[in-house]
């Protein structure tokens, strides 16, 4: 005669490969070599270079951007002109054809998601980014799901504090609407 | 149940047989071992002649149902002739149909055994089958009729990565997914339960593979005292939990249009309204299955005529309800004073789908009729044809329900016509070839007619006779 | 208690009484606990009207785990459809207040009649320890292969050195059981 | 608009290359298969914001980004930008502001500062949008029928005119309203000696009035139209707030002066055959055949002249007496006489001495300088029948050098297409200049690719004294060139570049002063300063009373011949979506229903129901209607309020490449009279019925309101409506708390005259598909803003009541309820939000919808063109097959005013504009928040009320009620609600 526990052995694994299924995995953790290897631990970290320097986009609208490689070469045509990595970009530039950067930091499509209010609500880079600083090659720091977004979403209508102080409480708690990210 | 006396003139209406006359519900003359051969027969033989012109033609219907489905979400629902004015045509109708269909076998198995109705017996492992395949039938409508049917889990609260995004419980859609997946679990649960010593019997019965598979299906079950003494126990259990479970399913079917706006729709009637047309529906089903089974698996001394009398006597009575509820309708639409309401029942018998109603008319209360004969509950044909024609008639109710009321609603600028397409009538006939098919499978795999509670009815009916003489 | 019941007939010296009739049955049952011989357990292949008054079965609790159950589902899902609309995420749907109860009783109600049926079942099945096993049940816990068929089973069990063979053998010839079989075992 | 910039449109340096298209494009985009295509992959950007939905249990795959090598100044990856430019759809010209999102347009709003449209556009106007990225479109210029390079087109072109041997070069242009083009022109022709024949081919004939204009005005220009200075508006026949010349203009005064509480209110007064939205929306509507119209005015004419001093030469005519509506022209004439100065009488006629009775009721009622304006004319119609008759003459005769045809495609659009053509083979030199392959130019030797006006550089003077420039939106997208270039190309002129050119003559002839920041002002504002040199005008002879009188009675003397009774005749209507069809390719246009007839995609013959009657005609019945030796065959469709013998023919369908089953121009129908006119009204027609049958695609096929409280007509701005409010204090359930603001839109349909331009401005900011005529029969249309039309009355004379009609926002929404995944909530500020991803389709919001505004997406309609998918807009998803959608009151624009004002720093939202309020040209829309005073005084307003009010749903749109003005008198028979089917 068989055990009750039996049963369980059979089951239960077969019923875990269903809870998996049904939950949604991340691209979190994702760092896939770059066509060029720049580091951000070395100029956002060691040089102190300000994120926006760069990401210039950020402030102004939806996208952060990616920098134009003439933006590299503001320094780098008096700094270390001659590395290896610095010439790839002058080639770029040379030759007019854009660096194909692999895209890591992706929502769905159907989610819009603007930069420009949350830099102006004084959201850190970090928060989302992680320690890019740090970063040799970047990865994905946050998981970038809804459940993820929504989580801050929801504080912000709590928040007093730095950053979401700008935003007037009638305001503040809509920012769980749906419309705030899908349209 | 076990625990009363049972007794003949509980049968039913005594009056109608005379003490002496008295027909047996079950033939008397068989034994225990009779009683096992007749009914496993159909299991354990091959398949006759008949059975296989249907098993071909129901599979050949499935599959074109199924390529016609594997069509619509390849395409779109854009190949079913649904519009922005008429959002739902077959296949709401033909869902609400099924699931009006799916009651009759819980309503056998369960209402009738707490109402301690033995003519149950012979027809309610037949109806609880019918019933679980009516439903899965009906299940598939909900699921095939959205837009993007490979998300349809989402109908189900699961925790997930959107923040946790649950449901919207005030949904009368969710309602259904519960309802439905509630009642096709309990369903089946109930069946299975019947089961349970049918399969043992078969298993005591088989060699080799078969008996490895009954062995499996019958859960080791022993036939002791006290196995039997919890299981008729928790028979009544769940017959006493599927009793307001079948309520509830058409009453919360019936939800999906009541807790609307539409007019025809906005109905406090629709709750017992739909209930007593899912009993007329089922069991007009029921009798066109059991005339058809009991002809291809010879099982006239297990299900007489006196089942069919019975069950007659429930159309005409059901029949008798679902055009009262007609009737109130129309007068609490012109009682109302709402415009809206008025127009739509006015629309309903003498605008352009005028036809539909007044088949439906035709089916459902003036057909039944013909049951106050004594006659016609005896006669095969009548039987037959009559349960068609209440088939066909609850099907146009339900069509009536749900577009007849959407397609002139509350601006007339948005009235619109319906006309299903060939992709849709070919899914509705595909349902009855799955319904069909897995009947088909099921008579093969299981006895129709309950052995064990044939050969307790047996068994009282002998006991009931001792001791009334 | 049931565990112990059913495990009863395998201790000691089983003799088996088979017959073709539940009246028969019921009426040797009588017989032999009216002598004062211990029935371990009855097979039929239905339900016998009166066996449990003849074997002094006591009633069966399996009701109170589906009173349980339907409790379970139907509390568990209403707290549950609350926390969902009222605190997890609460939405403004169609105007209705977060707190609209009557929108919650379907689900609340299919659910209790769920879990209950869960729970009844689920307490037969196992209480009677029915599960799939491939190996026929009859082997070790079906006296009499026609069990399921026909037959009806009673076995009688030797105890305490109280059992009188002869009285036994006595008694037996006066039922007429179709087999006896004495000191039966388990196959 | 959105952003709160001071500076709301970029101005483009004119040191810098055109800086539009980047390099390469912007991040989240990926290199496209462009060159496929011949499109040149450095002149858009693809498609990003164009949604791919992604598996759930996979990575997400690799994608690239590139970014710029360079990053062009002007543009923020994802932000737009918004350029003010001219619309060149026709000749109209309004003012317009092109929303540019990385480097390609994806909206066209009106120019809120241009001194005529004043901020509103057509459907028309938005709908060339959608022509820049046609697929359709030709790519490079061909000889022969094969393809070539510029450089060997202009040395064909050089060549060509080099023979001439004085045998004149004739450009045959549409009325050119941009006096730099007229400029290059004259300057091709100057060098080559020859012609310009302007044409109008538009259904409403406007030549006669320019002669009688020539006559009493002393040049062939149309004096302006002043309807906000009129309390009496007369029109004949002609279609000026549907599809007449200038229909932004008109009904933007004309709704203004509606609404116009200090004075009177206007009375509009309207004659004609064929159904049209001007009728519709008069406030009296008289029905007469052409002759009719004729004796109507000349019996106006004479009650006048009698009764004004110094008329007797013109009382001494001998006008007819007796016209039809005998005792309303009394009245009339009477009301005229009373509103001397202040009345105003128009009509688009081909019968000059209509023209020239009118012409003479204004002058004798003083409307000269008041209602009408001789001094400053309107510029948009300049064709003389004439002048075609000279060309065709001299096109048979084969005087011709050289053809040049700018534009137009005649072969499809005149009646004697197959003699133009075999005349057309003659002339040495034939050159077609357009951005469509038409029938003309594939009778051309030379066809010369244009750019799409939105890749153009140009300017405009739709009146005198008005001038706005054009410049590009976008970088051109194929191998195509301006035409002005190419005119400037072939006459050798020193400057070869349009912009150049424009520029030029700009600072030279226009600008106050000659230099760079002038000029750099007027591109960035799109208009000429004020003060600026206007285009020169022909210059007007002094006008000769006797000459004048002796012309009517010249004209009242050819009187036109009597026609039996029972005879039909047929009339060419244009309808808003068409017009004279020469966007006929574009799908936005053609899926958009006519307001009266509510049919899309299809031609169809409009009859009256006493016609259909008697014809056994039904809707749909395939009709065949012939007018003289040519027949033409038609789906009939029954139009309450159409003259019983009068049946509407729409131009505008069956153009070459046009995708419409039959290669037809109604157009075609026209005869022509002795003189080679083009005749295009009152021709006599017989109409049989065949055995074939069309399943229309129409919108809406019921057509009366039932009695229900739907839409309400009041006769005057301070009668309240009745029936259409709901007592208060009737909910189950507590109310939530409001919060500020609560969206609430107020639709004033005083105001509007179902033109339908905000249909398309909603289709084109929020990416709605086209689904084609099919699905349209099938009730599948996928707008989500319908304007409804109701008849109401008698089906003979019916009023007509068009009803805008959107997602409601519900408070109470019974959508939302019922959703079983809540893809369909409430936010906070009182929307009824969509979400496209969450939604399964179930499609029961839509069926518990009481006002059936939820469109389901049944198949994938999304064009799959990469070019035709340019035009989408970046900021609103694309919505995947199997979704429900609606109208979301703009919440893109809603959302980025907030992000806009949190970026500010402040509460306040800046003003939120819909794009159906934008483009509205009567500014019936006002949206905003419910507690704001410019939507709370008119959400309790006398004529305010909710459609379906009774329902309980609390529907966040008010509309207020039209406003019906009738002679004291004259028959109104109708209650305010009501009708038939």
């Amino acid at each position: 005669m068989r055990s009750p526990s039996a049963l369980s052995r059979r089951l239960l694994p077969a019923a875990l490969v269903l809870v998996l299924a049904a939950c949604e995995p991340t691209n979190q953790g994702y760092a896939p070599p770059q066509p060029v290897n720049y580091s951000h631990a070395v100029h956002a970290g060691g040089l102190r270079i300000p994120c926006l320097y760069c990401h210039f986009g950020a402030e102004r609208g939806r996208h952060a951007g990616i920098p134009p490689a003439s933006v590299c070469l503001n320094c780098h045509r008096q700094v270390l002109p001659d590395h290896p990595e610095v010439a790839k970009v002058r080639a770029a530039v040379d030759a007019g054809k854009p660096i194909p950067w692999v895209r890591i930091h992706q929502l769905p499509d159907h989610a819009y998601f603007n930069h420009k209010p949350h830099v102006a609500a004084g959201v850190t880079c970090q928060t989302c980014h992680g320690p890019v600083e740090e970063m040799g090659r970047v990865s994905q720091h946050a998981p970038l799901t809804m459940g993820w977004c929504i989580e801050c979403h929801r504080k912000g209508s709590e928040r007093t504090g730095a950053g979401f102080a700008t935003i007037p409480a009638a305001q503040a708690n809509r920012l769980t609407d749906c419309a705030v990210c899908h349209h | 149940m076990s625990a009363s006396a049972w007794t003949p003139d509980r049968l039913g209406p005594a009056e109608l047989w005379p003490p002496g006359e008295r027909e047996p519900l079950v033939s008397d003359s068989l034994d225990h071992g009779e009683v096992t051969r007749a009914l496993v027969a159909p299991v354990e033989g091959r398949p006759g002649k008949g059975w296989w012109i249907a098993f071909v033609t129901a599979v050949t219907v499935l599959v074109m149902g199924f390529s016609l489905i594997g069509w619509t979400v390849y395409k779109g629902i854009g190949t079913w002739g649904l519009n922005r004015t008429v959002g739902w045509g077959y296949d709401i109708t033909n869902f609400v149909f099924w699931v009006g269909i799916g009651h009759a076998g819980t309503l056998i198995s369960a209402i009738l055994l707490l109402l301690r109705q033995q003519w149950r017996t012979s027809i309610a492992r037949a109806a609880e089958g019918m019933t679980i395949f009516a439903v899965c039938c009906a299940g598939l409508f909900p699921l095939i009729h959205m837009g993007r049917p490979w998300l349809a889990f989402w109908m189900f609260p699961y925790p997930n990565s959107r923040g946790s995004l649950w449901v919207n419980y005030r949904s009368p859609l969710v309602w259904d997914v519960f309802a439905i997946s509630t009642y096709l679990t309990v369903s089946l649960l109930f069946w299975y339960l019947g089961l349970v010593p049918d399969f043992a019997t078969l298993r005591d019965r088989a060699r080799g593979w078969r008996q490895k598979l009954y062995g499996w299906l019958s859960l080791g079950w022993d036939g002791s005292a006290r196995t039997w003494q919890r299981y008729e126990k928790a028979c009544l259990l769940l017959a006493g939990l599927a009793t307001p479970l079948v309520v509830s399913v058409h009453t919360i079917v019936s939800f999906d249009f009541a807790t609307s706006v539409i007019p025809g729709w906005h109905t406090t009637i629709f709750p017992p309204y739909f209930v007593a047309g899912a009993v007329f529906s089922g069991f007009a089903m029921v009798m066109t299955l059991v005339l058809l089974t009991r002809r291809l698996l010879h099982l006239e001394r297990f299900i007489t005529m006196r089942h069919f009398d019975f069950m007659a006597k429930v159309l005409i009575t059901t029949g008798l309800m679902v055009g009262l509820a007609y009737a109130t309708e129309l007068f609490i639409a012109w009682y109302s004073g709402s415009r809206y309401e008025r127009f739509t029942f006015w629309n309903r018998a003498f605008g352009p789908y005028a036809w539909a109603y007044w088949l439906m008319v035709f089916c459902n209360v003036v057909v039944p009729q013909v049951f106050w004969s004594a006659r016609a509950r005896r006669s095969e044909l009548v039987l037959f044809i009559a349960s068609i024609f209440v088939n066909i008639g609850m099907w146009f109710e339900r069509f009536n329900i749900v577009v007849i009321s959407l397609h002139r609603d509350y601006l007339p600028s948005s009235w619109s016509h319906y006309t299903p397409t060939l992709v849709e009538v070919g899914i509705l006939i595909g349902s009855f070839g799955l319904f069909f098919t897995l009947f088909l499978l099921f008579v093969r795999v299981a006895p129709v007619v309950a052995l064990h509670e044939i050969k307790h009815t047996l068994a009282l009916q002998k006991e009931g006779a001792h001791g009334t003489h | 208690m049931a565990h112990t019941e059913a495990r009863a007939p395998e201790r000691g010296r089983v003799h088996m009484l088979v017959f073709d009739a539940p009246e028969t049955t019921v009426g040797a049952v009588r017989r032999l606990r009216g002598e004062g011989f211990e029935v371990a357990e009855v097979y039929s292949p239905f339900p016998i009207h009166g066996i449990d008054d003849a074997m002094a079965l006591r009633p069966t609790r399996i009701a109170l785990a589906t009173l349980i159950g339907g409790l379970c589902g139907g509390i568990g899902k209403l707290v549950f459809q609350g926390w969902v609309h009222v605190i997890d995420w609460p939405m403004d749907i169609g105007g209705k207040p977060d707190t609209a109860l009557p929108a919650l009783v379907p689900v609340t109600f299919e659910l209790t009649v769920l879990i209950a049926a869960f729970a009844t079942l689920g307490t037969l099945f196992l209480r009677r320890r029915l599960f799939p096993r491939l190996v026929p049940a009859s082997a070790p816990s079906q006296p009499h292969p026609r069990v399921t068929d026909d037959r009806f089973a009673v076995l009688v069990v030797e105890r305490d050195g109280s059992f009188a063979p002869d009285r036994f053998r006595t008694l037996c010839q006066a039922l007429r059981p179709l087999e006896l079989v004495e000191d039966w075992r388990v196959a | 608009m959105a952003t709160p910039d001071e500076r709301p449109w970029m101005e483009l340096d004119e040191s810098q290359a055109h800086p539009l298209a980047p390099a390469a494009a912007p991040e989240r985009a990926e290199p496209t298969e462009s060159d496929a295509l011949a499109l040149r992959r450095r002149s858009f950007l693809t498609l990003a914001g164009i949604s791919a939905s992604l598996a759930a249990c996979e990575r997400l795959p690799v994608r690239h980004a590139l970014p710029y090598v360079v990053a062009p100044e002007e543009i923020t990856p994802g932000v737009a930008t918004h350029y003010a430019s001219t619309c060149q759809a026709c000749p109209a010209a309004c003012g317009l502001v092109a929303t540019v999102r990385d480097g390609r347009p994806v909206k066209l709003e009106g120019h809120p500062e241009h001194p005529l449209s004043g901020g509103g556009l057509c459907a028309f106007g938005q709908g060339d949008l959608r022509a820049l990225y046609d697929a359709g479109r030709l790519r490079e210029p061909a000889i022969d029928g094969q393809a070539a390079s510029w450089e060997d087109v202009d040395r064909r072109v050089a060549a060509g005119l080099a023979e001439l041997g004085g045998r004149p070069l004739v450009v045959l242009s549409r009325t050119v309203t941009s006096p730099t083009l007229r400029s290059a022109i004259d300057g091709l022709l100057a060098r080559w000696g020859g012609r310009l024949v302007e044409l109008d081919p538009d259904a409403e004939p406007a030549s006669a009035a320019l002669e009688a204009a020539e006559i009493l005005h002393g040049r062939p220009l149309l004096p302006a139209l002043e309807i906000g200075a009129a309390d009496l508006l007369v029109t004949f026949a002609t279609d000026l707030l549907g599809a007449g010349p200038e229909p932004v203009v008109h009904t933007a005064q004309w709704a203004a002066r509606r609404r116009a509480a200090a004075r009177p209110p206007l009375r509009h007064v309207h004659v004609e055959g064929s159904l049209s939205l001007t009728g519709a929306n008069a406030d009296e509507r008289w029905l007469a055949t052409a002759a009719e119209r004729r004796g109507i005015a000349l019996a106006l004419l004479r009650k006048v002249a009698a009764a004004s001093p110094g008329a007797e030469a013109l009382a001494a005519i001998d006008l007819p007496a007796a016209a039809p509506h005998a005792a309303r022209v009394d009245a009339l004439a009477k009301e005229l006489l009373a509103a001397r100065g202040r009345s105003l009488v128009v009509t688009a006629t081909e019968d000059l001495a209509e023209a020239l009775a009118v012409g003479w009721i204004n002058r004798l009622l003083g409307n000269e300088g008041h209602t009408l304006d001789p001094e400053r004319p309107s510029l948009v119609r300049r064709g003389l029948d004439r002048d075609l008759a000279w060309l065709r003459g001299a096109l048979a005769r084969g005087e011709v050098g050289a053809l040049l045809v700018l534009g137009l495609d005649p072969l499809d659009q005149w009646p004697d297409a197959d003699a133009i053509r075999k005349a057309l083979a003659r002339v040495p030199l034939t050159i077609a200049v357009t951005d469509r392959p038409t029938a003309t130019a594939s009778a051309c030797q030379v066809v010369a690719a244009a750019h799409h006006p939105l890749e153009c550089w140009s300017d405009a003077s739709p009146r005198a004294g008005v001038l706005s420039l054009a410049q590009p939106a976008v970088r051109p997208l194929f191998a195509t060139r301006a035409p002005l270039a190419s005119l400037l190309a072939w006459s050798g002129a020193p400057l070869r570049e349009d912009r150049e050119f424009l520029a030029e003559r700009w600072k030279r002839e226009v600008l106050p002063a000659a230099d760079a920041a002038a000029w750099r002002t007027a591109v960035r504002r799109g208009l000429a300063p004020e003060g600026a040199a206007v285009a020169a005008l022909p210059a007007a002879r002094p006008s000769d009373a006797v000459a004048a009188v002796a012309a009517l009675r010249a004209a009242v003397a050819t009187s036109a011949a009597a026609r039996p009774a029972d005879v039909l005749e047929a009339e060419l209507i244009a309808e808003v979506a068409l017009r004279d069809g020469s966007r006929s390719h574009v799908p936005w246009l053609r899926e958009l229903p006519d307001p009266l007839t509510r049919a899309a995609w299809s031609a169809c013959a409009r009859l009256a129901p006493e016609t259909a009657r008697s014809l056994g005609v039904a809707d749909g019945d395939i009709v065949r209607v012939s007018v003289g030796a040519r027949s033409v065959e038609m789906a009939a469709r029954v139009l309450p309020g159409q003259h019983p013998r009068v049946i509407g023919l729409p131009v505008g369908y069956g153009g070459r490449g046009s995708g419409d089953p039959v290669e037809w121009n109604a157009t075609r129908a026209a005869s022509l009279d002795g003189s080679g006119r083009a005749l295009r009204r009152g021709l006599s027609a017989r109409v049989e019925r065949t055995d074939r049958r069309e399943r229309l695609p129409l919108v809406q096929r019921h057509a009366s309101s039932e009695g229900r409280p739907i839409v309400f007509q009041v006769a005057g701005a301070d009668e309240a409506v009745h029936g259409a409010h709901v007592p208060e204090g009737r909910d189950l359930w507590p109310a939530r708390e409001p919060t500020k603001p609560q969206w609430h839109m107020v639709l004033d349909l005083d105001a509007c005259t179902g033109c339908s331009a905000c249909v398309v401005a909603c289709q084109a900011e929020n990416n709605i598909a086209v689904v084609g005529a099919d699905e349209i029969a099938r009730n599948r249309g996928m707008h989500w803003l319908r304007i409804d039309r109701y008849f109401v009355g008698s089906p003979d004379e019916p009023d007509v009541l068009f009803e805008p009609m959107m997602c409601s926002q519900c408070d109470h929404a019974p959508c939302e309820t019922v959703c079983p995944v809540a893809a369909t909530v409430h936010s906070e500020d009182g929307l009824n939000q969509q979400v496209y991803n969450r939604c399964v389709g179930t499609r029961y919001c839509a069926n518990n919808c009481p006002y059936k505004v939820r469109a389901f997406n049944w198949f994938d309609n999304q064009p799959s063109e990469p070019v035709a998918r340019m035009v989408l807009n970046p900021d609103v998803t694309v919505r995947a097959r199997g979704v429900m959608e609606k109208c979301t009151f703009c919440v893109q624009r809603i959302q980025a005013a907030r992000i806009a004002a949190r970026a500010a720093g402040t509460a306040d939202l800046p003003e939120v504009q819909t794009a159906c309020q934008q483009s509205c040209p009567a500014r019936a829309i006002h949206f905003g928040d419910g507690a704001s005073e410019s939507i709370a005084s008119r959400r309790h307003a006398p004529r305010a009320f909710q459609a379906l009010a009774d329902v309980g749903v609390r529907p966040s749109i008010t509309y207020l009620a039209r406003v019906r003005t009738r002679a004291a008198g004259a028959p109104s028979p109708h209650d305010s609600q009501g009708g038939h089917s």
